[in-house]
């Protein structure tokens, strides 16, 4: 019993999950906003059970699962972004017509393999967890359906999905063969004495390829800008942050904890990657006109800074990664939540339907400029704290060129970012467009509202969460 | 006293947090008072630290307010220190920033967007402190990039002209480029000396290994790169003269006084690491004469009456860079005080030159000339009076005529450079002879002389809100020069023991009068010779004298011709084969470069993006093309002698 | 040995002959097949491995249930006639570079294969239901449940997708 | 006894001919069967990479392989079927709207 205490947020995400799939049956649904409000309790209960579980460490389930700083961090952090995220959808999903009970079973569900990612102690557990995150997304992305782009993004996400996984498992297979173990720390026991390496590098080159399809890590981000197009834009804003959160911290579990003796193999690719993700992602976004494709393009971006941490390692380049999630997600949601509030139903994504909004919707527009401003890193927002970190850890272990690579390509990104800004402050709202006085005060307002606020009390007073990353990744096992 | 020290920057962040909020039912007047009163009480706090400076055992008041970004070897705080160094900044900031204040109350009248001009304004005053207060490298860099996007918000403040729009986001990328070179050298010192405030760096610098001079070196260039962004210098002075289609108060303010010397003390800040560093500091003296000399050029045949402004501010930046890397320090910073005092006036006076010029457009709505060309000026002294008084201090100021403040200033950063580099001292007495030339030429040509357009003929002197801060600013810059006389005068080199205990004793020579006079003599003659060419320029289409210097002409004219040097050098064998990117770079200039690189930038991101082809299976392909090279990739390391 | 060589042999040979017949087939049921065939031979080899418990699941449930779906899916959608391949000119280098990629894959797996090489087979341990049960519902119980969350969410999903409402 | 080389690059075989034909074919279902056989590939791997190390964990791990494959074909065919029926076309290559 004492055991399940140790995947306890993972298992309320799940048990809620299936609790609220009879309950809703039970709803009309012209009450589905009931339902949104039970799925959202779940998940706040969820990442505050984690909180209260901070310091906890431990293993269980013969070695299937383990808790520890980082593992609570992402129950956390997935479980926040899981209520900011039922947050906007009320009224998005309204509007388009997806306010459904499935949406949020399905929600909890995919939150519920994104937090087990964190506990996983066993590559089984890593593969399930990653496939329970990802199956319920295939459907989430297609839920618009028969909408054509989200539909035709279900069917990209899922055959790609599909086809890393095959990947990932062949990798799997192979690192199994070759240390005959399974469970992370079994690996990282035997990697010494592992007489066919070459095995076991084929083995973890195939899981990269597997895991940074999650993340978006480039080459493996093709999928990204047209799924994040077409998908709904709750489960876009939803993905984007949550899952990539997961992703990064299952790179950290198998790379960071059972293949760490093999660092000196796979960080120059990591750094590779690393470069080559921040290069495409800024070089894509340059110049989309469409305003969620370029988010897309700069959640790819940002997976590339994020790998830039994993491939410095140690514990200041991991702690710049889990600080870095939290302060992405925050300016990620605030820009997902201003792109939903701006128009009513129908979104037009392009960037110039968001021209004059400092006069049509002020409110929005600020959000919306200091979530741009947090993602290219001007400070003091947490987008700057989170890339210093970073892009220190680089430096401090030689990787001059990458950093130096980070820091350009930022440049690069001041260019799209401030278009964004530009738009909506120096230019003419087009014609017809009713000017808003004050926002009313909606859920989706205040939602947006606390993740802008957040990615500049993030900057500000980065103090407390740094302290708390830092013992997270201290007490990784 | 802990608290009090976050106040100069509180204030001005306080009126700018009032009149974002309440500015929209308060009226014009109301937010302009209180942003003015914000900074006037910045002011004053300012005085009242600079007495505590001066009484303090160590000459410094500090604060600490606990961590910022604190990773266990990483330590920065909320950490603030006043020092001379950082007092002298603070009193130029708050108090040409308050009278630019007052200033923008009067020309902003009228402008539907007053209130967020103001809040920008505030917040730009609230950037500055924090930037010249902070006690360590990065939380100077929040100061650092926040006066950055001030300037590109107000750059670009008239947002329905598209080309300000432009101005504004090339000065932010250009800027950010020079950030680049400075972040990075910000993480070479963590990652060199363990830490970033200015006192354990400088302390563990002064006991560096002679093997680690390198290292410094490299640190030094990597910060004076990100001064020749944010101090227009060259390469990167590009964005500085189009910043100038921003409101007038703020050429002033931010481009001329006070943002762009940011560079400048910064790198004075540093003087510890630059001392180190003997080979940078001779990059540094060269880079500023040059760009000194080739911006004064320019200036030499521009019409445009805030582009002369504009350049000359690019070149007399080019003197304070120089005088630092000629270990002029006080010089420097000398100079970068009468400078802001008497640019910020000539900016001034411009604006309400502008604004006399367009005082027949607004009483009668008829719009023909263009109000800033100074080939429609001429005349102007009736019809302005204040204002051309003012002008013509400032501008003598400039040109270093004595006994006004620019004369004091510029003799110390010649005298260094007659100490220790004849080619610096070329480059600069002959700048300063250009200075002096289109001083003369732009006096001539806006005041005196008849009228040249109807628009001259119909000015009218501006209301005393704005007269006023030209008034004082006219006192400061005829004063200005007080405060570091030479030896053997009264009060000698008062800015020098001042700043002694932040750069320590520098030597203080006296006057050099064979030189001081030399040059005064060369700057009367370049105006009387300014003066007697422009005598005969009555009519605002006749051609302009120096065309009859020819090809030397068309150089100035068309700044040196960079667009086609940089396309014939650089850009057209780069690219020679892809004669597609050709049509990309006929704008041409360094403009082109900028331009260029960008566009080469949107280019490749266009074929990027053409591999989205949108097809499924294409993607997968590219998978599976990833998952081959990176099980290569790590075949090799392996196979490369790395065993774990 | 021999003889149990030739077993292998002889079904791999099978297998990789039912997997290019499949890639190859120009009629959707008849691809279906050949991947029958080859889960079939799959379970042969599992049986040649020591896993006789698996091949039972491998036949009940890849070609029992799995493929069954597959078929019922092609014929309710009248899928059976594919299109014929590679007509647009922006994909006429799929096929070939897929190949490559592919062949240049395998090679680097054999490459890893063939260095160090395996330890020769050990015995046999027991691989009954038996065993295989109790360890399911030993060790690998959190697994399992997990399966089973997983299975349910597949579920819904499969029901939200194709529900009218 | 058979080595365990002989299994493993038999699925390394079925593996890269399932990868291929996964891009090859048009047919999203063809796509899918072919990726069926990657999963499949991969657990003739780890079933003889049990063997060899006197394990029954890489066998338990196939029973969760075949789980997740069997809730992937639950969910991929559903959408094949949604996508069918609004576009009549099970032809990927028509799913191109969204590029660049």
């Amino acid at each position: 019993m004492n055991e399940l205490l140790l995947v306890l947020p993972p298992l309320i995400f799940a048990l809620g999950g299936v609790v609220l799939l009879m309950v809703d049956l039970a709803i009309p649904r012209e009450r589905k906003s009931l339902t949104a409000g039970m799925a959202a309790v779940v998940s706040a209960a969820a990442a505050l059970c984690a909180i209260l579980q901070w310091g906890l460490a431990g293993s269980g389930f013969q070695g299937m699962i383990s808790v520890d700083g980082v593992a609570l961090a992402l129950d956390a952090l997935v479980g926040v972004i899981g209520v900011m995220t039922i947050g906007l959808s009320l009224r998005y999903n309204a509007l388009r017509g997806i306010l459904r009970g499935e949406f949020f079973v399905l929600m909890l569900f995919s939150l519920s393999g994104m937090a087990l990612i964190g506990h996983a102690a066993n590559l089984l557990t890593i593969f399930l967890a990653i496939e329970l995150l990802s199956i319920p997304l295939y459907v989430l992305s297609g839920i618009a359906r028969p909408r054509l782009d989200s539909e035709e993004s279900a069917m990209k996400y899922f055959l790609l999905g599909a086809f890393a996984s095959g990947f990932l498992v062949f990798g799997m297979a192979l690192v199994y063969g070759a240390t005959g173990q399974l469970s992370l720390t079994g690996i990282a026991r035997t990697l010494i004495t592992s007489t066919s390496v070459p095995l076991l590098v084929v083995g973890a080159a195939l899981m990269l390829v597997g895991l940074g399809f999650k993340v978006a890590a480039a080459p493996f981000h093709m999928w990204t800008p047209d799924v994040y197009q077409g998908a709904p834009t709750t489960v876009t804003a939803f993905m984007s942050t949550a899952t990539k959160a997961a992703g990064f911290v299952a790179l950290l579990r198998v790379f960071g904890v059972a293949l760490g003796d093999l660092a000196n193999v796979w960080q120059p690719a990591f750094a590779a990657l690393s470069a080559l993700t921040m290069m495409i992602g800024n070089l894509g976004a340059l110049t989309q006109i469409n305003l969620k494709r370029m988010l897309a393009y700069s959640s790819i971006a940002h997976a590339g800074y994020l790998l830039m941490g994993l491939a410095a390692g140690g514990v200041s380049g991991v702690r710049g990664v889990v600080f870095y999630l939290p302060a992405y997600a925050a300016a990620s949601l605030a820009a997902f939540a201003a792109m939903t509030a701006a128009h009513n139903g129908e979104e037009d994504q392009s960037i110039s339907a968001y021209a004059g909004l400092s006069r049509t919707r002020p409110g929005w527009a600020l959000v919306m400029a200091v979530a741009m401003l947090s993602l290219l890193g001007i400070p003091p927002t947490a987008g700057f704290v989170g890339k210093y970190m970073l892009f220190q850890s680089a430096i401090d272990v030689g990787l001059v060129p990458l950093a130096v690579i980070g820091v350009l390509t930022s440049v690069v990104s001041g260019y799209y970012y401030l278009r964004v800004i530009v738009t909506m402050y120096f230019e003419a709202p087009p014609e017809g467009v009713a000017v808003t006085k004050g926002n009313r005060l909606s859920l989706h307002w205040v939602t947006g509202a606390i993740a802008a606020a957040a990615s500049i009390v993030l900057g500000i007073l980065p103090a407390p969460l740094i302290n708390a990353v830092t013992a997270g990744v201290t007490s990784i096992r | 006293m802990q608290m009090l020290i976050l106040l100069p920057i509180l204030l001005p962040l306080a009126g700018m947090l009032i009149n974002a909020a309440f500015g929209a039912r308060l009226g014009h007047r109301t937010v302009g008072a209180i942003a003015t009163t914000a900074v006037a009480a910045a002011f004053a706090l300012s005085v009242y630290f600079f007495a505590q400076v001066a009484g303090a055992p160590d000459h410094a008041v500090s604060g600490n307010f606990g961590p910022w970004i604190n990773v266990a070897e990483l330590e920065v705080p909320y950490g603030f220190r006043i020092d001379a160094l950082s007092a002298t900044m603070m009193l130029i900031i708050t108090g040409i920033g308050g009278l630019i204040h007052l200033y923008s109350i009067g020309y902003m009248k009228g402008d539907p967007r007053t209130q967020r001009f103001f809040v920008y304004l505030n917040l730009f005053v609230a950037s500055m402190l924090t930037l010249v207060m902070a006690d360590n490298f990065l939380l100077l860099f929040v100061g650092w990039e926040l006066v950055g996007l001030c300037s590109y918000l107000l750059i670009g403040f008239w947002f329905s002209n598209i080309k300000n729009a432009e101005a504004g986001r090339k000065a932010f990328v250009v800027n950010r480029i020079g950030d680049v070179a400075f972040v990075l050298g910000v993480l070479l010192i963590f990652a060199t000396f363990g830490a970033l405030g200015f006192k354990e760096v400088f302390e563990k610098a002064e006991h560096l290994k002679p093997e680690s001079a390198g290292v410094l070196t490299v640190i030094t260039l990597l910060l004076f790169g990100g001064a020749t962004g944010k101090s227009a210098q060259l390469p990167l002075y590009v964005w500085l003269p189009d910043a100038m289609a921003g409101p007038t108060p703020v050429s002033a303010l931010i481009h001329a006084a006070t943002m762009v010397t940011a560079g400048i003390y910064m790198l004075i800040r540093s003087h510890v690491l630059l001392e180190h560093a003997p080979v940078a500091m001779q990059v540094i003296a060269l880079v500023g004469a040059v760009t000194a000399f080739m911006a004064g050029f320019v200036a030499l045949t521009q019409w445009d009456i805030k582009k002369v402004l504009a350049y000359s501010t690019v070149s007399q930046l080019g003197f304070m860079v120089a005088g630092v890397g000629l270990g002029a320090l006080v010089g420097a910073q000398f100079h970068l005080l009468t400078h802001a005092f008497f640019k910020a006036l000539l900016f001034l006076a411009a604006g309400s030159v502008i604004h006399g010029m367009e005082h027949l457009t607004l009483t009668t709505g008829r719009h023909d000339s263009d109000p800033q060309d100074m080939r429609n000026m001429g005349g102007l002294r009736a019809k302005m009076p204040i204002t051309t008084a003012t002008f013509i201090i400032g501008g003598l100021a400039l040109a270093g005529i004595p006994p006004l403040a620019g004369f004091w200033s510029k003799d110390e950063i010649l005298a260094a450079a007659a100490r220790t580099s004849p080619a610096v001292l070329v480059l600069l007495g002959v700048t300063a002879a250009f200075t002096a030339f289109y001083v003369g030429r732009q006096i001539y040509l806006v005041f005196f002389g008849a009228p040249r357009s109807e628009a001259a003929s119909h000015a009218a002197e501006t209301a005393p809100t704005m007269t006023v801060p030209l008034i004082v600013l006219a006192a400061l810059a005829v004063l200005g020069g007080l405060l570091n006389l030479p030896a053997g005068f009264p009060a000698e080199g008062w800015l020098g023991h001042w700043l002694e205990s932040v750069i320590g004793k520098e030597p203080h020579a006296p006057l050099d009068l064979a030189l001081a006079g030399f040059f005064v003599v060369l700057a009367v003659a370049a105006i009387a010779f300014a003066v007697s060419l422009y005598r005969r320029f009555v009519k605002a289409t006749q051609a302009d004298p120096l065309e009859r210097l020819g090809a030397l002409h068309g150089l100035s004219f068309n700044k040196w011709h960079l667009d086609g040097l940089y396309r014939a050098v650089l850009i057209k064998p780069f690219y020679a084969g892809a004669s597609f990117l050709a049509r990309i770079f006929d704008q041409g200039g360094i403009d082109g470069l900028v331009n260029g690189v960008g566009a080469l930038t949107r280019e490749l991101s266009v074929t990027l993006r053409e591999l989205q082809t949108g097809f499924v299976r294409s993607y997968g392909l590219i998978t599976l093309l990833g998952a081959v090279a990176v099980v290569a990739y790590f075949l090799f390391t392996l196979f490369n002698g790395i065993r774990p | 040995m021999q003889a149990e060589f030739i077993v292998f042999l002889a079904v791999a040979l099978v297998a990789i002959g039912a997997a290019i017949g499949m890639a190859l087939s120009r009629h959707a049921l008849y691809a279906a097949m050949f991947l029958v065939l080859n889960f079939a031979c799959v379970a042969v080899m599992y049986l040649l491995l020591n896993a006789p418990f698996l091949a039972v699941a491998q036949v009940t449930v890849y070609t029992g249930a799995i493929m069954v779906l597959f078929v019922f899916v092609i014929m309710l959608l009248g899928a059976e006639k594919l299109p014929a391949q590679e007509t647009r000119p922006e994909m006429r280098w799929q096929r070939p570079l897929a190949i490559g990629l592919g062949a240049f894959l395998l090679l680097q797996v054999g490459l890893a294969l063939a260095l160090p090489g395996m330890r020769a087979a050990p015995e046999p341990i027991d691989a009954s239901p038996l065993a295989i049960g109790m360890k399911l519902f030993t060790t690998y119980l959190f697994p399992f449940e997990v399966a089973s969350v997983l299975l349910l969410a597949a579920m819904v999903g499969a029901v939200t997708l194709t529900r009218k409402d | 006894m058979l080595e365990t080389n002989y299994f493993v690059v038999l699925a390394g075989l079925l593996f890269a001919i399932g990868a291929v034909t996964a891009l090859t074919r048009r047919n999203a279902i063809m796509m899918f069967m072919a990726i069926e056989l990657m999963l499949n590939a991969a657990n003739l791997a780890l079933v003889a990479f049990a063997r060899q190390w006197q394990q029954l964990d890489g066998q338990l791990f196939v029973f969760f392989v075949m789980t997740v494959a069997a809730s992937e074909v639950a969910v991929g065919l559903a959408l094949i079927v949604s996508i069918f029926k609004s576009r009549s076309s099970t032809d990927v290559d028509d799913l191109h709207s969204m590029k660049g």
